[in-house]
Formats: C-alpha cells, structure tokens, sequence
C-alpha cells in the first residue's frame, strides 16, 4: 500500500456524496438568491446595452473621429492617432464592424472597472501586510480558477448574456492591476517617503503625490496586463452568451476556417493594442521626468 | 496481441466518455492493444485525425458539425467511417426544440410549434423582456444554420420571439439548468441523446414531418431566402477511425463495426453518471459489470472471455 | 528668553537591529557600541541623550560619521521611533502625538533638509519647493509666488521647470533648502544641508540663513562636519560621539575647555584666529596702557591686523561703555591661536 | 451612405475567396512542413512524456516528500513546506492524485520553458530600444489572439497532444515574464549602472551582478504573472489532446457536475499557489537587503 | 618627470540638452550659459576645457555648485560623452577606445568615488567593497582578502555585513572610498569623496590617502569644495566656472595672485596662516639680523608660534643648505595672513 503509486484516495461513494451535497447546495442557494442577484446587477445591465447601442448606432465615421481624437489627446502623437483611424477602417473593411463595437463596449466597460476597483485594492495592500496577505490568495484563486468552473454556476445564478460574461472577465483581468499596483507602491523608494512624512503629508496626500506618481510605470503595466487579460477572455464570455468577436472565432473553431479566425483574432488583437497603446502613451506623458537624464 | 498502440478520442461530453472507456477495456484486455485515450474537443480532435491520422479511434463523433472535414479526409483515403454508434438511430437519437414537461403539462397547447408561437410571454427574454427567447444552437455549429433558417420558416420573429446564441453548449445547459430548476418558461434547441436530455425532463416541440428535398435545397443551407416549415435530420453519429489502423487492425475494426448501442443502455449509462456523477472510467466499469449481454454480442467469444477475465 | 527651551530630549535610546527591546537590556547594563554590534548584531545609535535647544537659537550637532546625528534629528520629527525616551516639542511629547497632530506638526512647526536631499524625482524644482506648501494646503497662486522667491534665494532661477536629476549635487541641496525654508516653520532640521555646496554658496547660504535668523528667530537644529561653519553659526555646539552626548557648550567654551581629548581632536583644525574673541584670552588692564581700544568681541585675526598696522606693543580691550576690560600683546595672541596640547587638556579635565 | 451606420465592407463573395485563399494556403503549408516540424518537436515530446512518467509512477509520498523538500528549500519555512504538504495530501484524498501530477509536470515544463525563453528576451528589450519597439506588438500578439484562433492551425500542423498544448499555453504565458524583465531592468536607478560602468563592468557583468538583482521584484512579479497564466490555460490545454485537470473540469462544465468542477479547479489553483510561493519565497530570499530599514 | 602627463583633456564642450549640436553653434557664438539657457533650455556643462594633469600628482578640482566638476570628471572615464573635444589618458583618446578596451581602462586604470556614494543597495558592504575587484576577475579569496583589509583601512569593521542603507552617509562614503581604493587603478576620480566625512575622519582619509600617495604615487583627480582639503592635498588646483576653467595653478599662487575676483572671493575664507609658507612673504635677507632661523616651507602660523616663544623682533629665513634667504617682522606674518582687497586683486588682473 504505502510503496504504490496509487493514492490513498476517498472511496467513489463518499465523494459522490460529498459532491452532491454541494451541487445540492448552490441548486438551493442560486434558487433562493438568483433573482435578488439578479435585480442587483440590473443597472449595470441596462448601462452595458446603452453603451454598446452607442457605439453601433453612432455613425461609423464618428465612432473612428472620436476614437481617433482620444488617442491623440491621450498621446499627443499624430502617429499613433493615424495607426488608431487606419486599424479600425481595416476592421470595418474586412466586414467585422459590428462585432468589434461590442467587443469595444464590453472590453472598455470590463477595464474600466477593474481600474477603478483594482487600484484602490492595490494601494490597501501596499498599505497593510494582512490586507495583502489575505487578498494574495484571493488573487490567485481569481487567476487561475479555471474560468470554465465558474462559468456555470454564473450561468446557473444570472443566466447567460453581458452581465455573467461582465462577471468573469472582470474576476479574470482584474488581478494584475491590483498586483502592479501594490508592487509598484511598495517599491517607492524610503528616501521619497520619508521627505513626504517629513513634511507633513497626510495618507492621502502621500499616496497622490508621491506614492502614486512614483509607481505609475508599474501600475502602467498592471493596466496593460489587465487589458490584455480582458481581451483574451472575449472569446471566453463569447461562450456564454456575450455577444462581439468572440462569437465568429468560436464559429471558426468549431468549422475549421482558419481565415475567418486569423481575422476576428486580429481585430480583437488590434483593439488590445489601440486600448493598450492610449492608456500607455498617456502614462508615459505622466512620467516626463524619466525622460531628461544623462 | 500485434495490435500495438491505439489511441482513442475522448470527448468531453458523457455518452462520448463511455464509449471512449468501454472501447479502451476491450481493445486493450480483449485485444491486447497498447490503448491510450486522449482527451480533446470534438473540432481539435477531427482535425487532427483528418490531417495527422492520430488518434486512431473516435469512438463517438456527432458528423453534423465535421461533416466536411471528415468526409474530404474519407475521400482522400485518410479516414474511414465504420459505422453508426446507436442502433437505430432515427429513434435513439435527434436533434429538435424541446420545452420542459411542466409547461407542457400547465399548457397543453404547447405541444406544437403554433401552439407556442401564441405564447411568446412564457418565455420571456431577460435581455429584452418585452419578447419571447429561443436558445438557439451556439455559435459556429452546423446545427446554427438550421436552427436559424427553421426559426425564420415558422415566423418564429413575427411571433414575438428573439433567436439567442447561448455562446456554448454548456452555457445553453446551464441556461436549461436554470430554468429548469426555477420552474421557469424555456424553448431551447438541443438533441439527444444526452446528459442534459437524461436529467432534465423536457419533451419535443412537435414539428413538420421531415422533407430531405427541401431540407437540402434551403435548410441546409445558411441564408437561404425562403425557407419552408421543416423538422430536423435524421442525427449521424458515428465510429470513424483512421486508415493506417483499419488497414493494420482487421479484428479490432470487426469489434468496432459490430459496437452498436441500443438507446435503451446508452440512456441506461447516462442516468447512471448522471445520478452518480461518475466519470467515463467508472460509467464503462458499470456497463461491462452490468450489462453482460449487451457487450457479449460485439465480441467473439474468446474475446469475450479475455475481457470478462479482466473485469 | 534664554530659558524659553523649544525641544527638549530626554533619556533617548535608539537601538537598531531585529530585537531592540532585547538589545536595550544589554545596554542599560553598560554594554558599548562595539561590544553590542559584535555580541548582538545591534547598532546604538543614540545612547542616553539628554539635550535641551533653546528657542529662537541655532543648535549645530556635530560628532564623527556615524555617531548618531542623523538619528537624532530625525527624532525631533519623528521619522525615527525611538527606543526608549521622550523628545519633547513645545512641551508635547512627539511620542505620544496622534496622527493629525503629528502631522500639523511636522507641516506647519518642524522643517526638514536631508542630508542626502530627498527630493522628489517626478516633480520640478518649482513643484519639489512648493511641496511642504502644497501640504499645508495654501493656495495654488501663492504657493507658486513662495516657490519662486524661495528658488530665487537660493541662487536658482531659470531652473524651475528642471527635474531634480538635471541639476548638479549642490543644487539640489539648494533646492531641499529652499523646500524646507518655504514652509515658514518655527523649527528648522537641517541635516547637513550645506555638505554639497561650494564655499562660496556656502558663505551666501550661510548668510541667507543668519539674515532669516535675525528676521524671523527660528529654532534651528543643525548638524555639520565644518567646524568653521559650527563656529560661525552655532549658538552651542553639542559634541556626539558613539551616541552619547559628551559636551554641549558655548563654541568659545568648547573651544578653549574641551570635554576630553575627543572633543579637543575634533577641534584641533579650527582656524583659531578667525573664531577665538580676545575676551577668551586677554589679561587684566593696567590703568598706564596706551594704544588701539577694541572690542571684548574682537576676533584674534582682527586683533592681529590691528596690531600690525599700529605702532603700539599692546592693544586695550574696552566694553561699550568704554570701561578698560583688558589688554593684550602680540605674544598674547598668538598663544590664544595655539591649540591645547594633550597634557593640558588632561590636567583640565582632572580639574572639572 | 455616410451617414448611416454600416460600414462600407468589402462585399461577402470577395471576404469569403480571401478566407478560402487564406485557407488553401494554410492547409498547404502544413501538409508541406508538417512532419518536419513535428520531428523537430520530438525530443520536446519525449522530455514531456518522460517527466510525466516520472511524477505518476514515483510513490505518491515520494512526491510530497520531494515537493514539500524542495519548497521548504527554496523558502526556508516550515510553515510554507506544511501548507505544499497538506495541500497535496487534500489533492489526493479527493482522488485527484494522477491529474494532477499530469498538469504538474505539464506546467512545471511550460514555465520553466517560459521563464527560460522569457528573461532573455526581455533582456534584449531592456537593452535595446529596437528589440522593445519589435518585440512588444509580438507580445500583445500573444497575449490576446484568442488561443481559439491558434488552437486548430496548431492542431493542423502538429495533431493534438502534449506538443501543441504546450506551445499554446507558453505562447499565452510567457508574455509576462517578458514585460516585467523589461520594465524591472529599465527601473534600476542610473546611478548603480554608472557605478557598474565606472568600475568597467562587462555588459555580464552589470546584467547579473546589477541589473537583474536589482529588477528582482519586478521579475518575480512576471513570473508569477507567467505561472497564474499557465495554469488559467490547463483548461484550454485539455481540448487539445493535454490529459490532466482540464479533462475533468470541461467534463463538469458540460455534464453540470458543480462540485466535480470546483474541486478540479481547486486543485489547479493549489498547484498556482504552490507554484507560486516557492518560486517567490525563493525571490524574496534573493533580496534580503530589502528586509533591513528604519 | 613633472612633464609627463597623466591626463589631457582638449576643447571640451559638453552641452546638456535636446539637441546638443545645435546649442553647440551657439556657444561657438559664444552664448553664455545663463543666455543659453533662458534661450534654448540647454545647459552648458563645459565650456571649451583644456586641462593637463600630471602623473602622480593630485589635481584639485574646485568650483561653485552647478559649475561643471563632476561632469568633468565623468569624462575621464566617459560615464558622459562629450559634445566636443578630446580626452587623452596616456596619450589615448577614451572617446575613440572600442567597447572592450574602455572596459579595461575601467577595471584596471581608472577607478572612481561618487559624490552620491552610488553604492550598491542590494550587495553587503563587503560585496560592495570588492565589486571592481570582482569585475577584474580576481580569485574570491584573493577578493575577501582585499576587500576587508580596505574596510579595515576605512575603519568599517564590523559592518562587513552590513547593507548600505543600514550605514550613515559618512560610513557610506567609506565603503565608496575604499570600493575605488580596492581596484588599486593607477588614475583615481574622487567627486567630493570626503565630504560627507566629520573633520576627524577627515583627516583620517585624507592621511591615508596621503599615505598611500607617498607609496604608490598614483595620479588623482579630486573634487572638493573645502578649501582647506584642497590645500592641504592639492598640487595644483584647477578652478572652473560656468564650465570655463579660470584659473589652474599650485595652491601658493593661487591664494597669492588669484586670476580674478571670483577665485579671489573663492579663497577668501581660507586659513591663510595654515597655508601659506613664510618664502611667499619673507623679505630680503640682512647680514647683521640675528633670531630664531626657519625654513622657507614654514607656515605662517608656525612662524608665529615660533615669534611668540622667542623675544626677537624678526625671523631668519634660510634654506636646507644654511644660506639665509630672507627674514620676517611680526608685521610682515601678520600682513601676510590678510586677504588681498578688492582693488589689489584688480590692479594685479591688470598687470598680467
Ligand atoms: N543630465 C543632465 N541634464 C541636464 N543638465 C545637466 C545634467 N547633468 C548636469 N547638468 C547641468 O550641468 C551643470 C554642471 O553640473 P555638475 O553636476 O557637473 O556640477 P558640479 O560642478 O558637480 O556641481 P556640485 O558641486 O553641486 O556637484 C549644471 O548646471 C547642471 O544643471
Ligand atoms: N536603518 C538602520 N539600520 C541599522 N543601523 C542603522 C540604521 N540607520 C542608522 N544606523 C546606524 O546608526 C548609527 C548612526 O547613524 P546616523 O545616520 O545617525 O549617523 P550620522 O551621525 O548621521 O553619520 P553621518 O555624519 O555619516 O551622516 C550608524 O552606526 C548606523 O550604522
Ligand atoms: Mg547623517
Ligand atoms: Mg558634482
């Protein structure tokens, strides 16, 4: 026995047992709760449709315009700009306008909100060890759960559409903002503090004016990672329900068109990089003093 | 005993599972194969084997989405289709739109399809309440095509109903486990047979009889401008294997030519996982157990002999 | 007014290394600081400090590298925790300051220069001197106008939109200076704030400082290795060595009555003409004398150039009302500049 | 026309020719390189396989003991080495034992690979401002092609198995590792460089005595980024041929086995936190100057 | 001997900024630094620097704050490369060596302490000691062996394990010092390598560095602000300005006949008597003079000492040889310690 290779596991039966009980138990729980759930994330439901009909109802010209314009005022390069207008007349061309739209709506909406929960996470736990030492775990567990395992639950709890597909990419793409950003904090160099202290700076003023600014090449690339992240999921939302371009890559998995996959995996490539390119670029204008030097 | 090394497909879904499993045992104990699984979804798995010839066996594969693959391999010598997996299967097996039995039993008039197309309001649509929803079949698969141009030919639109993608199979069954469980109103595409088919108690929306001609001329057919009320084919599944096995394997391949299911023990092992929550593994330990006579049929005696030695 | 004390210290212990508290034990059984490194791993850096800075003064704090001066300055704000003791700020232990306090005082009260300048790479000059200001929560005009007077003072125009990086070694001192004198705290912490600049800056430094000191009569606490500097602006001088304080006197008391060999070492370079006053050194008058009348505040190289130019073989010292003081000859002199020698000082020390 | 929402597209006969084009030219091609590329494949395969073999036939206390060894090595901590221990011995209870050693040794080779593969080139892209510029679109590549898009042409090339899982998932994962070499690297203060130079520094030597030592934080946050990365593709890994824990999570995911599923999932993100706390402890220990402060 | 040179530096324009080039055709204009500045934003560092520096001596580097010493020291061992102009160490160009012989220069000919101490935070002070050592491919031993026998020198034993941040900034300084000490480079860059040092240890550094001086005669170049080291080290000082060097001349003559009123200003706070020799100010000799005799090297103090224990009313100056060859009045000594006026200074730039 002990010099086998076979691991002294549970018999089959109390397993079984074991793992009905808990399918049992989030049947119940999702019965009794789902709608209440539900209703909670009503709003954010209603702005997700909002601002995707937006964006496919607005004329296209005016969709790459104001595209075009935020690059610009993000970056202050008329390159950039150009590579952002020409990148999206090609998605348009190549006949995925549609789907790109929505996939932009979700993506942009999922970042958004992964920035704004996911900064604040980070700066709590630059600021306590127990904070970080109880949401280390969290983050991992978020990471590498496998998305497929709680994408049923959620389905089973909200059914399929935006909201559970909002759900999983935020729980997938948030965590390396929030990572960066406590590793970017946390690298701030003693001397910088101390002056902060020393001059009276209260926590806010620290974290604003010191902290944050210090760390921003970090948190940068928590932003980058997270979009990034985001954007790998899209075909993973696509699975339940959320519409955009994961659907046609889906299609040409499932038919063996391995153009029609290469095109939607670009496009969606294309906007990680349109979305990656304007927040990095107006980060680096935030940094101009990495620039001088000897 | 020169069999050598086998590797046999193992898709994701239950039936698929236990025929891998049950497939695996006799090769390897009544054959004396070397037989490895190998795990893989239904498109990497066609491709592979319709380029690369590995795996060996696919003991399971639903042809209406691979058809093409499958076939152009077939003509080019590649691959070879041994045969159904269920008896009979223009019974045991189908593709259709099924309701849950309770709506039926409240309603009656829910049995055919014109009688649910003047209830859109039971199935109402939670991204788009004022409408009714049918789960379509998710994206990509060849069932899309049918199910879209059906839903257009029963004026399913004008109807008060929206055709929703579900993305995925699992997301359309954890969306029928949900409403299900909610006792809630649903109209989904799906076909059996299967897990979901097994646990979920639902019945077929009552259709039009099965026109091949018009099937092939529009249904079939994505887009096509005037599709006629239609049912849905007849459900292919079969055992397709590789050519350099068929050709080196003549008594494996007579054991696989004769594996046919009978609906009742394909159910049969369905509930069982189902109820069990067992694993491929275990559901083909309990059928070989169990089901004795079923399997002996598949098998000349000797080997018969063989694998009972090894249960 | 010369008793109006503004920071007091008491008892101060700070003790580095994993287990202070541990630590501490050893050194209240008189354990040193080499013993307790090589024993424990644990540096002393303060060691029983006791030391009260009188208001509106400058106290300069000297002692060799490592004796504990940064430590000890970084308590009165209380970047450091001590590890035992009170430092008391007005009265107020800065110990026992809650957070909002804490902070009002070390933004409004307490300034700071660091040694090693401290800046923040990612602001501008004109942002970093407007930094203390930004947290008092002055207004953006106003906090512009401060900045650009105070960089304007410290010989800085024309780099307000430089990055710290851009700009040499003692320019950046100067832009700490000016950050910590805009902030128009009572107390002023310099830590070695004029270590990186030139002589010449240095002297205008020097003198910007004395100027505010007459203006405005801060509370300075200023630590320094030039001991022309220590002479020049010091009010006392206090010696560290090891961590303990072992004299904190008058510049001229230090001077002419060293603590021990130590501190006698440590004074031994100083330019004693330029620092020593013939009130320190004259002998009693004699009624007959003739000659140049000075000051009781005259330096002796001031002294000695009065000499060289008058005829005379002594010099009459006489106070403001002009009563004769004393007298001095060239030999005098010269024997004022001449450092003790190691028996002297010694003998002193039996004597006190 | 142009004031109307649709984009003028490149009319559907033309898109599908292109894709069939595309297609054609594909399938060629694999057929053509193929077995060439698979053989060079081969030595990959083998090492996978026999590593494999290794963790399955070894005793299952052998590889606790080795796991919680090495982890206890790498950390120094008896409570981090307990926690790998109970953490296996709960994997193997609940009759999870072979698949997971499966993924194990799948992931412990794809990291390594990554982190291998992955320094080195964010070396190069520190160092040069031409390899950033070319290298950095590769990765946003990488990084957001759906892997769905990839998974059927890699299959086409080199059929499904360990091979192409495991260029799937390194192609997913090494991303990370690369971007925060980069970043730590370009953070290091210039005054340890120019003390590097002055004091004649070969290129070597300032990269390992100086500016990898210093950009360890940095570089410890990618790999962990790299390893959570990994493991998130277990799942995808399995529809491709990878046997492990992916296998028994899609199987929940389509059977509604709620429990199965978690528990599966449960186990890989035990084996990303074991992953993970070994390589970071082991990080940590490298910078023990970090430790000291006022 | 006194004509082999160590290091020459030729037309050396560097200009801080976006566009160097351009700004450079502006300064051949000869724009000033501060009209540069305000016009183009660039920022003259040097300015058309020619300096040669003989071998085994030690050229002292001095200049206000921001006036380009540090980086021209940096050009020595191209840490900066220059807009223009040419460096020679032993008659070779640096800008013109190849990667891997500038390495060499690195390693085994030139080594350098840094003003900001720039050591390495995440090596011990051991480690940071034998860092060049190590780049040179020595045996670990031999390593340790070196590094702690300089650690020793610099007084650290006991922090061997020690981080830099857990040492003050003069220890730090120390660990700089004998990190450059340990690579026994023949050319050695100092930027302000004391100043973070109290007088005593001062004085310590500078004995060693005197020490090692007379035995292994190496060359130095040696940035510093305080006068007194600069004199007391120096065998030439060169005295830049805005990037111009104003005057480079052997410390006597600089204090005597300062180039203009800015070396003058520069000087004004120096301990004349401590450094200058009694042969700059003595007279001509008399036959008939009798009194205390003492070498022309005698400092000014020293002779005034010697005045003061003796009761001769002059001083006989006479060479190693016996032959007198001048004398001294209290006057001339007291004169002497004077600092040149304004106007003097003036009448003299007129002469030359
Ligand atoms: N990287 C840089 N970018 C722009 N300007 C610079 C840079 N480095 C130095 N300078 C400018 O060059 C001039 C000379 O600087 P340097 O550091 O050589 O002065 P320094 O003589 O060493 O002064 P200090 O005694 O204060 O160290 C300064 O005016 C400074 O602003
Ligand atoms: N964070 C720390 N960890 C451990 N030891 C420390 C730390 N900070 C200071 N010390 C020790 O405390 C002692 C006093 O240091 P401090 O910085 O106060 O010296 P200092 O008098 O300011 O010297 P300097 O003139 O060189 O700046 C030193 O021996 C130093 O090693
Ligand atoms: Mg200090
Ligand atoms: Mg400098």
């Amino acid at each position: 026995m002990f010099w086998s290779n076979e691991f002294p596991q549970l018999d089959n039966t109390t397993l079984r047992e074991l793992s009905r009980a808990i399918d049992r138990g989030y049947l119940s729980f999702s019965r009794e709760f789902g709608p209440m759930i539900e209703t909670a994330f009503e709003p954010l439901l209603h702005f997700l449709i909002w601002f995707e009909r937006l964006l496919l109802e607005s004329p296209w010209w005016l969709v790459i315009l104001a595209t075009g314009l935020i690059s610009f005022l993000a970056s202050r390069s008329w390159k950039l700009m150009t590579g952002v207008v020409l990148a999206l007349c090609g998605i348009g061309i190549l006949g995925m306008w549609e789907d790109t739209m929505r996939t932009m709506a979700m993506i942009l909406v999922c970042t958004l909100l992964s920035v704004i929960v996911g900064i604040p996470i980070g700066i709590l736990m630059a600021r306590s060890e127990r904070a970080k030492n109880t949401i280390l775990p969290v983050l991992d567990v978020m990471q590498t759960m496998p998305s497929f395992v709680y994408l049923i639950p959620v389905v089973m709890l909200l059914g399929i559409g935006r909201v559970p597909g909002l759900i999983a990419v935020v729980i997938y793409a948030i965590s390396p903002v929030i990572r960066l950003t406590n590793l970017g904090i946390r690298l701030v160099e003693k001397e910088a503090l101390e002056a902060a202290d020393a001059f009276g700076a209260s926590r806010m003023q620290k974290l604003l004016k010191v902290q944050l600014p210090l760390a921003l090449p970090n948190i940068m690339a928590g932003i980058n990672q997270t979009i990034m992240m985001a954007l790998a999921m899209v075909v993973i939302a696509s699975m339940i329900g959320v519409r955009g371009l994961g659907q046609p890559v889906l299609q040409a998995v499932t038919n063996q068109y391995f153009a029609l996959g290469l095109f939607n995996g670009a496009a969606v490539v294309i906007l990680a990089i349109i979305f990656d390119r304007i927040t990095q670029s107006f980060g680096m204008r935030l940094q101009k003093h990495q620039q001088g030097g000897r | 005993a020169e069999c050598g090394n086998v590797t046999i497909a193992e898709m994701n879904w239950a039936s698929a599972q236990v025929a891998a499993r049950v497939d695996e045992f006799i090769l390897k104990n009544g054959y004396g194969c070397d037989a490895e699984i190998i795990p893989g979804d239904t498109m990497p798995t066609a491709t592979s084997m319709s380029e690369k010839g590995r795996p060996d066996i696919a003991p399971e594969l639903w042809m209406n989405n691979v058809k093409e693959p499958i076939n152009r391999a077939v003509g080019e010598g590649r691959l070879v289709i041994v045969g159904d997996v269920l008896e009979n299967p223009a019974e045991n097996a189908g593709e259709g739109w099924w309701i849950p039995r309770y709506m039926l039993e409240k309603n009656p008039e829910l049995a055919t399809i014109d009688g649910i197309k003047k209830h859109p309001e039971l199935f109402k649509d939670p991204e788009d309440p004022s409408k009714g929803r049918v789960l379509g079949c998710p994206s990509g698969w060849a069932c899309q095509i049918t199910t879209d141009n059906l839903y257009r030919a029963y004026d399913l639109e004008d109807a008060g109903f929206n055709l929703v993608d579900p993305g995925s199979g699992a997301a359309m069954a954890g969306a029928i486990g949900r409403a299900y469980n909610r006792g809630e109103g649903l109209l989904t595409y799906y076909w059996a047979p299967t897990s979901v088919l097994a646990r979920y108690d639902m019945v077929r929306v009552g259709l039009e009889d099965f026109n091949q001609e018009e099937f092939d001329a529009c249904i079939a057919i994505a887009d096509c401008p005037d599709p006629k009320p239609n049912n849905f084919p007849v459900t292919e599944i079969k055992t397709v294997v590789a050519t350099t096995f068929a050709e080196k394997n003549p008594e494996p391949m007579e054991y696989l030519k004769n594996r046919l299911w009978t609906g009742k023990d394909y159910d049969d092992m369905l509930i069982y996982m189902d109820e069990n929550q067992a694993d491929g593994q275990t559901a083909a330990e309990h059928f070989l157990k169990n089901y004795e006579s079923s399997w002996r049929e598949w098998v000349p005696a000797d080997v018969a002999e063989k694998v009972k030695a090894a249960l | 007014m010369s008793t109006d004390i503004a920071i007091s210290i008491r008892n101060l212990y700070k003790v580095f290394g994993r287990n202070p508290a541990k630590a501490m034990e050893k050194v209240h059984q008189g354990m040193g600081k080499d013993e307790l490194l090589e024993k424990t791993g644990h540096v002393i850096g303060l060691n029983n400090v006791n030391l009260d800075m009188e208001r509106h003064r400058i106290q300069v704090v000297m002692g060799l590298s490592g004796s504990g001066k940064s430590t000890l300055i970084r308590h009165i704000n209380r970047l450091i925790a001590p590890t035992e003791g009170e430092i008391l700020v007005d009265g107020e232990d800065v110990i026992k300051l809650d957070q909002q306090a804490l902070r009002d005082l070390r933004r409004f009260k307490i300034s700071m220069v660091f040694q090693k300048f401290a800046l923040f790479p990612h602001r501008t000059i004109l942002e970093n001197v407007g930094y203390g200001l930004e947290n008092q929560g002055m207004a953006r005009e106003k906090i512009l106008e401060t900045s650009r007077q105070w960089i304007e003072r410290v010989g800085l125009n024309g780099f307000e939109d430089h990055y710290p990086q851009q700009l040499s070694g003692g320019m950046q001192q100067r832009v700490g200076l000016a950050r910590a004198l805009a902030t128009d705290a009572e107390i002023l912490l310099m830590d070695e704030a004029f270590s990186a600049l030139d002589p010449l800056i240095r002297t205008e430094m020097q003198n910007v400082m004395l100027e505010l000191q007459n203006e405005l009569q801060k509370t300075i606490v200023f630590i320094t290795h030039d001991l022309d500097e220590a002479l020049r602006i010091g009010d006392t001088i206090a010696i560290l060595r090891d961590g303990v304080i072992v004299q904190n006197d008058d510049p001229q008391n230090i001077l002419m009555s060293p603590a021990d060999t130590y501190v006698a070492s440590f004074m031994k370079d100083i330019n004693r003409a330029r620092v020593l006053r013939v009130r320190a050194i004259m002998n009693k008058p004699q009624e007959t004398d003739s000659g140049p009348v000075i000051k009781p505040n005259t330096t002796i190289e001031t002294a000695l150039q009065i000499f060289a130019e008058s005829s005379s073989d002594h010099l009459i010292v006489a106070d403001r009302s002009g009563t004769r003081v004393g007298r001095l000859t060239v030999e005098d002199l010269i024997r004022g500049m001449r450092r003790p020698s190691q028996s002297e000082i010694q003998a002193q020390q039996a004597v006190t």
